[in-house]
């Protein structure tokens, strides 16, 4: 059987390069790959493409690539949460593409399923139609978008096995099984990783196909932002 | 003039038995508060959940389930989880039969502006593009005015567009009216010691009055 | 909870009328709604028009409805199975429209995610082409291609819940999940129909939230086309 | 002349390591049975699977795991299923690296034909134009001629197309060769016991030859 696993996250990430292109699972903290950040901050490298829905928190998540400088372009589809995200957004050193979410998640699809190009509702009438391409279908308008790939995809997954079948937890899953599928590249970290032949095949959500190198993370944070309880 | 609880309260009278339901945050969260216990209806989150549960107990926090205003929740033994292209699928196809959002200012077409004010930080559209977009029946849950007291019913929006002609209903603090197919508010209903005068004053886009115009019931 | 369960087969497609366009799960006769297509038989309604990947065999699934008269127009992406089937064609008493399986199953997501046209590089240069869009991406070309929908779309699941989640089982999933979502009624028919709560959220394949009608069928014959066996 | 079994077996020497294969029916089937063990490799299945293992025992056969020729199949411990949408987004996406499929015919530009003979009942093309449309790697296993002795390597194809300028490698029963970027087969290995003049006299499209041909090696 084909065996992804590698050591660690250092080895995981050891050949993403200044200017890459990177997709990254996780929706605001949730889910996010804490592990490849951490690898990918240790050796600062510039000039990322960031394509995740969110830019993390300022001390957490992609608020950390921030900080150190580390990112030219955030493609997402809402970034309040972050303070220096905004100073360097308004100090014009950071540029920003934003796609309504379900465009974003439609095109990051669409890369990993070889579809160039489709046609959404979403945006039709707004600022995020200018340039693009508008069509009738059954009397109803739709924007033409095009698909969206990356050099590496950074996933996050729950249980994975050595042939990189993963299967995520709760909402945790969010955009990491689509991007796991636009990476030329995809990186899965995993909180537990299992010999191929330990995980239901039934139960699968991203076959092994999509993932070229796997490995298990340390010492999950998983911050939370919003605790909400109830008495 | 009602309260945030009150609008919420109002809203949750539109919901049918069965329906699946979207919420966005702010008012319409409340709105779960107040859907009357023998509708049986499902809320979705758009960061992959169907079924949306009540926030956990304190020992039962997991950070591996959160909504997507990101707070802590729990499951519903009816509940799904799904990527987002499986969320926004269900979404963009019809298959979530109401959204009920926020607004800043909500145009006599239709029209919703409600991400974007020129001049201010953008934090981005989330989700709110394709619910517009997308789900058969809209209902916009907002003050009248701003905090400035300028009408939030516009003839036309002067803020960045989330979508066009898509809202069907409004319920404010002042009143609860409907997109007429021609444009135009129709003043449904006008919150209680609340004149129809007051509701025209502070209503800039065309205000429709068709007849009487009843008092809101809330139960 | 919503609770999506119908007695039995015959009450679900009860409304189901002459002309209805109908998306049938399946692939070959694995996965195939055989209570479904038992009660519509009694019911001999005609002129259905079916999507469904294949057509049957001359005594088995569709091919039963072929038999009795009851189908229009087949919308498929191999047919070749079934005698019947072939003398129909052959004496124009059947329409055929044949579509890249690939193509099939894309179109009928689409129509189920709200996404009326998208471009696919299937059949570029062949008969498939004609009269539709081409159009180049990145150097490649590409075919646009439409949604597909139905009046109601038949899928059978292993494991189903009363609000209608549903969880198939090996390669007898197929096409079921994506016609689920592009019934504008779906129903569903499973082997094991269990109260909302049994089935792991985290193993659903289908929300209930494509499921109109759910009910436990009876007898699966689940007939083989190619037992093959090593000694 | 090579048997079906020789031409399975010579294909299986372009097998790569760690690649995900889809194969067609027919002899691209029997290439699974020469892939060298040390190779680690997964075979795709377009109705839902990845890890397509051996036949069943009499007594395991289940007709819920079926491979793509309908016929009963077993799981693998790396297997995954999955629906007929994420199958081909899975091919259509490239992420299945080599198709090996049967075919009428073949142009020197690397048109395939292998779905349709007009005045014949068709039975359509099932996944086959879709694996062509999008794997990097397509090989073609088939008979040098048909059986009324024409070459099945043209300069265009006469039958209705599969899919265009797709195809990389052929391997038959007398030769292997590859489709140059600018046309034409380039004749890279040739039976044992077949001379290039025969090859010559049985390629209708134009024959590239470089040199000396070797004769194939199978181990």
């Amino acid at each position: 059987m084909i065996n992804k696993t590698v050591l660690n996250a250092e080895d995981a990430v050891a050949d993403i390069q200044d200017g890459a292109t990177l997709m990254m699972g996780g929706f605001g903290l949730s889910g996010i790959p804490e592990n490849c950040i951490a690898a990918l901050l240790k050796r600062k490298i510039q000039n990322l493409t960031i394509v995740s829905n969110n830019a993390g928190v300022d001390d957490f998540g992609i608020g950390l690539f921030l900080k150190e400088r580390m990112v030219k372009k955030m493609i997402s589809s809402y970034v309040g949460e972050n303070e220096e995200f905004e100073r360097q957004l308004l100090n014009g050193e950071l540029e920003v593409e934003l796609i309504p979410q379900g465009t974003l998640a439609e095109r990051i699809r669409a890369g990993g399923a070889g579809i160039p190009a489709f046609f959404t509702p979403a945006g039709v009438g707004t600022e995020v139609a200018e340039g693009k391409e508008i069509r009738e279908f059954d009397g109803k308008h739709f924007l033409l978008e095009r698909a969206l790939y990356a050099d590496f995809a950074l996933v996050k997954a729950w249980k994975g096995d050595t042939a990189g079948n993963l299967i995520f937890k709760g909402t945790a899953r969010n955009f990491n099984p689509l991007m796991a599928t636009a990476g030329k590249i995809t990186i899965a970290e995993v909180e537990e990783l299992v010999p191929a032949g330990s995980l239901d095949p039934n139960a699968i959500h991203t076959p092994g196909i999509y993932v070229q190198r796997i490995f298990k993370g340390d010492s999950y944070e998983k911050r939370i932002e919003q605790r909400t309880v109830s008495v | 003039m009602l309260t945030k609880e009150q609008i919420a309260k109002r809203i949750a009278k539109e919901v049918e038995n069965g329906q699946y339901i979207n919420l966005g945050i702010g008012i319409p969260t409340l709105v779960a508060n107040y859907i009357p216990a023998h509708l049986e209806i499902v809320l979705q989150s758009e960061n992959g959940l169907l079924g949306i549960g009540p926030f956990p107990k304190e020992s039962a926090v997991d950070p591996d389930l959160i909504n997507a205003g990101k707070q802590t929740i729990t499951l519903l033994p009816d509940s799904a989880l799904f990527d987002s292209a499986q969320s926004f699928a269900m979404i963009r196809g019809g298959h979530v039969q109401l959204t009920i959002l926020g607004a800043m200012e909500v145009s006599e077409h239709g029209d919703i502006a409600n991400w974007k004010i020129p001049g201010k930080m953008v934090k981005g559209m989330g989700g709110a593009m394709d619910l517009v977009a997308s789900a058969k029946n809209i209902i916009v849950a907002m003050q009248h005015c701003s905090k400035d007291g300028q009408s939030k019913l516009l003839p036309k929006c002067a803020l960045p567009l989330t979508g066009i002609r898509c809202v069907k209903k409004i319920v404010t603090d002042l009143a609860v009216l409907e997109i007429a197919p021609e444009g135009g508010f129709i003043l449904k209903e006008r919150a209680p010691n609340v004149s129809v005068d007051e509701i025209k004053s502070k209503t800039a886009g065309k205000l429709i009055i068709l007849g009487e115009v009843p008092e809101m019931q809330f139960d």
